[in-house]
């Protein structure tokens, strides 16, 4: 005999489930409007003082002739051809210096967070590489890497990996040695630990490092369109800046912020698959 | 009174021999825990292990389990020094061991997986476990979403699917009502004799060592715990846990280790009772 | 050297005693600087080092700043007074309307060559075949791409017919050069000298010497230069004259000293630990340089024509250029 | 049988009415756990609640401490309808409540702290509460540096600490041995009586909850778990825990409960016996 | 009576105590024999290829002539006065930019953490910010603060603060729900609760956050003054780019590393002091 496990009827389920459709929908409802709100007042004040030369529009533009840039840009194209292609260009350099600089970030912490021989001789360097300005080494990965996509995605690959790393390396140093232990018992080995206990268990570490860590990877790939490229949101905002065209500064921008955002949203849609346990029990 | 075991055949699955235990204090400290233990367990021997609370129990489950390495003295399994986890055991441990992130069929199949069974043999055998500890449709719940006598239950059956040579158990049925208790007791015994596991069983509950064991050994207090008595409890098998305990036999072997531990107990609490 | 520099050191005892009996302390001057080491921009550090800021009792701080486009900012947000960079900017920040004007011109062209690599140098005879190739600027915006640009078109091309590929300048141009990834790029001293030594690449335009910009483009092209705010020099004429003072007198230490001199003049870090590759790059570029800091004729006019190559929006608003520089001040340097 | 309790002067301490407590299964479904609930504690009453494992006694605690809202229905303590946490109460959690990150004493005096007392009196008292549980000694060490036991016995003396108009303890006693448990079981019966807190006491042991009580609640298996009995203890106080269990009346009042409890918890184990 | 928790004499304690320092003493030897081994390798083999002229010494420079550089610098000071001048400058505005960004990130993550709907509004605008490359945006903070020291802890403070704030987001939103209510039931109210349950339960996350920030305050502060500055280790290493001396450059790069491994040092101890319980139990 099965335990039943449920004796509601379903029309009961239904009405409660109504219920509680409803009350999610109403937070919605709120969390919804009082962004719009926060939004309007940000930028309806910065388009006012703007507008009223209060603060300087040379540097500060506005959000109004920001927009106008940005519909000029889709329509009309820019001089170096349509927007998309910059925008492809900027994502791609991105995700891949992301996923690298992840899957290196993970692999190194893994590594020296579970062997503390590792951590000792190799731990120092990453410290140390983790200080040095990296727009002062972009024209070094300019010389290893040449000019193309590659030099972009190192820099955002040296931004991306350090963050994610010292998460991965934290993780792994907390996860419960009484489940590790366990699953030593249970006959795992070193794979199967790390799949089935340690990186599970490090997961709520790594995928916060993946917030600011794609901020960071986009940042990478910017600065080295800033340096040297022809194409990219990086190089729009050179040329921008170049020209002293401070609305197309800001305008790279916004479509910077918008990716991030999209990305997060990614990263979110990640966690709430990737640690559901954590998620159902709230 | 120490009644000494019977000398056991060559290489016993569980040998300690002259085990010390210590921690450094957080003042710096050496805290002795064990001290001086020897203690074998045979192939397919059932013994409890009783003593006063923070004596010294579960450290010498971790001990065996190779958690922790003792500070003198070695472990040996099967004969052969144990270095690093041991890999015949299983553990029940005294506080949670499902895997939070893994549902009641993941967790209690995870030791097949482990082993290279096939996902679907793992779930079928895992799904006989689940009902058989009494948890048929919790099968996708998470750990979190059980009461605390639903995880303990989840525990032993992620620990007893794999059929270990050697069950380490820790307080492993506290948390259950009587009734259930029974039930899982009469089981783990069923399951023992098809296996001839040895078991290493710690409990607070004297009664309940008795009447599942081959043998009782009693702890004396804490610090620097040391065997005090070592008892062979001849009672028939197979027994039925909730009947044995009206059995004569039973009532004077408890009386018998009762004196024993009640002096420990009594030493251990001292100071409680003196407040 | 040494009998000069005392002899402007007593000179300027004699300067200093009435100009603060005249005005009261004048306010310290910040003047940023597009890169303080750069050859281009030597008279700045050159003038602190000779004391001549000093002597005119003024009080200079330099400051120097490494990425090129950021200096005017600086200056019209009024936290530097001056930027010494390429006096097309003024132009440019005209248009957007910001009333910059230059002070003093260091140099009448760009003191930079379009470079080659030896293994390509057959390709390119004439400016025409710069078509359909990859050309090395330092980043895009700035002065190396309006010229490259001008150059381009000079040939009867588009600018749309090449590719500017931003390769910076020094070590990654030459890597770039090196690795071929790059065959011609926009070079400035000493890299010029460096790419020459290593034998990796040979002048193809020369916007280097009086002679070869001249005949590329057929006029001066004013590029580095001391510019200010135009509020500022109305309001702060003293002080404009100090420094007009202290600049040009630098320009004619500059026309009347060997490089090796000048170079002792300047920090040794500017050496890069080679002095004698330095000095050489010093005398191929010193005939760049004027001696009086004075605009020449057509100048501007030169340069707003280049820009508009780049800048179609700068033929549709009406440019002011003798609102863009002023030699009112270097006029009235004594002789 | 429903033994109704006789009506309690008005504002009872804690008054459960008509509540129904869900949750969400992983699948969607709704789980129901309580349902229409109706419990009333007096000020001052001890009151012990029995049930099968997993059927809802955890929940109910969460309910009163206000952890949690209910579904439907509600709960007023002292006549105020609950909202957000219950300030009245203190609870030993079923799993660990002791800060990890602070040293024994400093769990101990936490409640003191937070009142606004001095560290030095907070320290005293706790000194004293230390070694009321047995612990002196182990002031200054870390809870992950003390067995199950006497992790339990810090949490038992953070909460009574404060002494607090209502106790609530979810299976407190059920990782100790006998002994000490006896020993706390006559400190809390000691505590309550000078303080005269509602408690409401989780135990999955009926002798446990017999002996202690003035009330015995017991629950009918999950899901949706309602009150099916309600048994009034009227042994006489004080009472001696240990000894207790030997009087006449005990053991009829055990059988009556027993009764009871035995019908729930075969319900609820029905599955496992079948396997 | 009191428990009395240690059955050793005095002198069995002192054996034991001599044996667990030489067992200790032993690792630490083995560790640092193994760090001279591969510091030699890693340094001693990019001495011997720029010797050997097989990586062009122009761009890599050597560990031998990064060494005179510094003794340079050290001995004769730089041609903008004494090195440690530089270093007091960069050091000073990294320190700055670090305190204020970590206090700002715990703050904002700890607000954020445990109020859903201030996440929700202010949430994206963090992710936003968090995306925009920091070296574009330095003409507005020169705007905004100026050329000195300001702008420059402007520009470390926006690298440092994300990457606390993400992880004193998630440390907060990790805390154990059984101990929060158990200090609430404990009568603590707000302010109590952060200090003695949320707090030291999310330290792991903000101390391991300052691993990686440390590192990126050293690299906003040098950004800051390649934009520029009269003063500091970037302007040093700016000054040597600019005058394509590569070993000035590596220079520069060396003494950031030291600085970013001596602030390391620092919060290991802080971790060791602050997360004590943790460390104790290994
Ligand atoms: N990491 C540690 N550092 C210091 N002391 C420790 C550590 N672990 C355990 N101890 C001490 O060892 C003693 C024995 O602990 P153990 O957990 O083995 O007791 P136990 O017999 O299992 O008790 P219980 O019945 O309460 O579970 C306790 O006094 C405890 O304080
Ligand atoms: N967050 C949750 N989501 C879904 N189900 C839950 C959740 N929490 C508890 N439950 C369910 O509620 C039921 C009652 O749990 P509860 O912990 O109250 O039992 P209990 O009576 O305390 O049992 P025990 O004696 O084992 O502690 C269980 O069936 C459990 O699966
Ligand atoms: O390092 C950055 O320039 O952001
Ligand atoms: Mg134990
Ligand atoms: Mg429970």
């Amino acid at each position: 005999m099965q335990v039943q496990t449920t004796l509601n009827t379903q029309e009961e389920i239904e009405t409660r489930k109504k219920e509680m459709r409803i009350r999610a929908s109403k937070i919605k409802i709120r969390n919804l409007s009082l962004q719009i709100i926060v939004f309007i007042a940000i930028f309806g004040s910065w388009e006012f003082f703007s507008d009223k030369n209060i603060i300087d529009p040379f540097f500060f533009s506005s959000p109004s002739s920001i927009v106008k840039q940005i519909v000029e840009w889709v329509i009309e194209g820019t001089s170096q051809g349509p927007l998309y292609v910059h925008f492809v260009v900027s994502f791609e350099e991105t995700v891949i210096a992301f996923v690298i600089g992840v899957i290196l970030g993970v692999i190194a912490g893994y590594a020296l967070g579970m062997n503390d021989l590792l951590a000792v001789i190799f731990g120092p360097y990453i410290q140390m590489l983790n200080a040095l300005p990296r727009v002062v080494l972009a024209p070094i990965f300019i010389i290893w890497f040449g000019l193309g996509m590659p030099s972009k995605v190192a820099l955002g690959v040296t931004l991306t990996f350090f963050i994610v790393f010292f998460n991965a390396f934290q993780g792994v140093r907390e996860v419960d040695k009484n489940l590790l232990n366990n699953a030593r018992l249970l006959g795992a080995n070193k794979r199967q630990l790390a799949q089935h206990v340690i990186i599970p268990s490090a997961l709520t570490w790594i995928l916060s490092s993946l917030h600011s860590s794609f901020g960071f990877a986009l940042v990478g790939a910017v600065v080295g369109e800033f340096i040297g490229s022809t194409k990219g949101l990086g190089f729009l905002i050179a040329q921008a800046q170049g020209a002293f065209n401070t609305t197309g500064v800001f305008a790279g921008m916004v479509l910077l912020s918008v990716t991030a955002l999209a990305a997060n949203w990614a990263v979110s849609k990640l966690e709430t698959r990737f640690i559901a346990w954590r998620h159902v029990r709230q | 009174m120490n009644q000494q075991s019977p000398r056991l055949p060559d290489s016993p699955m569980i040998d300690l021999q002259g085990v010390t235990k210590e921690f450094l204090k957080p003042s710096g400290e050496v805290h002795t825990v064990l001290r001086n233990i020897n203690l074998r367990v045979a192939k397919g021997e059932f013994c409890s292990i009783v003593g006063p609370t923070g004596c010294g129990k579960s450290t010498t489950l971790s001990l065996i389990a190779g958690f922790e390495a003792p500070s003198l003295g070695k472990v040996q399994i099967k004969g052969e020094k144990l270095e690093g986890i041991n890999s015949r055991a299983s553990c029940v441990f005294q506080t949670e061991n499902a895997f939070p992130w893994k549902t009641v069929i993941d967790n209690v199949s995870l030791g097949l997986r482990l082993n290279g069974t096939s996902k679907n043999d793992a779930f079928q055998e895992a799904r006989r476990w689940i009902e058989k500890v009494g948890l048929k449709g919790f099968e996708g719940h998470y750990p979190h979403q059980l009461s605390g006598g639903m995880r303990k239950r989840v525990a032993l059956a992620q620990c007893l699917i794999t059929q270990p040579e050697i069950l380490l158990m820790d307080e492993s049925f506290s948390a259950l009502d009587v009734h259930t208790r029974h039930l899982m007791e009469n089981e783990l015994l069923k399951i023992w004799e098809e296996t001839s596991a040895s078991v290493f069983f710690i409990t607070h509950d004297l009664e309940e060592a008795i009447a599942l064991s081959d043998r009782v050994i009693v702890l004396t207090a804490g610090p620097a715990a040391t065997i005090k008595g070592d008892y062979r409890i001849n009672l028939e098998r197979p027994r039925n846990v909730a009947e044995i305990r009206f059995d004569k036999q039973f009532a004077e072997l408890h009386e018998q280790i009762w004196n024993d531990l009640r002096d420990e107990v009594m030493v251990s609490y001292a100071s409680a009772n003196n407040a | 050297g040494n009998a000069d520099k005392t002899a402007s050191q007593s000179d300027s005892k004699g300067d200093d005693k009435p100009a603060a009996t005249e005005t009261v302390k004048l306010p310290k001057v910040n003047i940023m600087v597009g890169g303080l080491e750069k050859i281009i921009y030597l008279p700045a550090k050159l003038t602190e080092n000779l004391g001549y800021f000093k002597e005119e009792g003024l009080e200079v701080e330099l400051t120097s700043q490494a990425s090129g486009v950021n200096a005017e900012q600086a200056l019209i947000a009024g936290e530097v007074q001056g930027v010494v960079g390429f006096y097309d900017h003024t132009i440019d920040m005209q248009a957007k309307g910001k009333e910059l004007q230059a002070v003093a011109l260091f140099a009448t062209n760009p003191g930079a060559r379009l470079m080659v690599t030896n293994k390509a140098k057959d390709q390119f005879k004439t400016l025409a075949d710069l078509k359909g190739k990859n050309i090395g600027i330092t980043s895009p915006g700035a002065s190396s791409h309006f010229l490259v640009n001008y150059l381009v078109s000079k040939g009867g091309n588009s600018t749309k017919d090449y590719v500017p590929l931003a390769v910076g300048a020094g070590p990654t141009l030459i890597a770039a050069m090196e690795q071929g990834k790059v065959d011609i790029a926009w070079a400035t001293q000493p890299t010029i000298a460096l790419l020459e030594q290593k034998g990796i690449a040979t002048s193809f335009v020369d916007l280097e010497t009086k002679e070869g910009s001249q005949q590329t483009l057929g006029g001066t092209y004013a590029a580095p230069s001391l510019y200010m705010n135009s509020d500022y020099v109305k309001k702060n004429p003293e002080v404009v004259q100090r420094l007009a003072n202290a600049f040009v007198k630098t320009l004619r230490y500059m026309s009347t000293h060997k490089a090796e001199e000048i170079a002792d003049k300047l920090p040794k870090e500017f050496y890069a630990g080679d002095k004698e590759l330095y000095i050489k790059s010093l005398e191929s570029s010193l005939s760049m340089f004027t001696a009086d800091g004075k605009m020449p004729d057509g100048g501007p006019e030169k340069v707003l024509e280049i820009l508009q190559v780049f800048k179609p929006e700068l033929k549709d608003t009406k440019i002011d250029l003798n609102k863009t520089f002023t030699n009112e001040f270097v006029d009235k340097v004594k002789k």
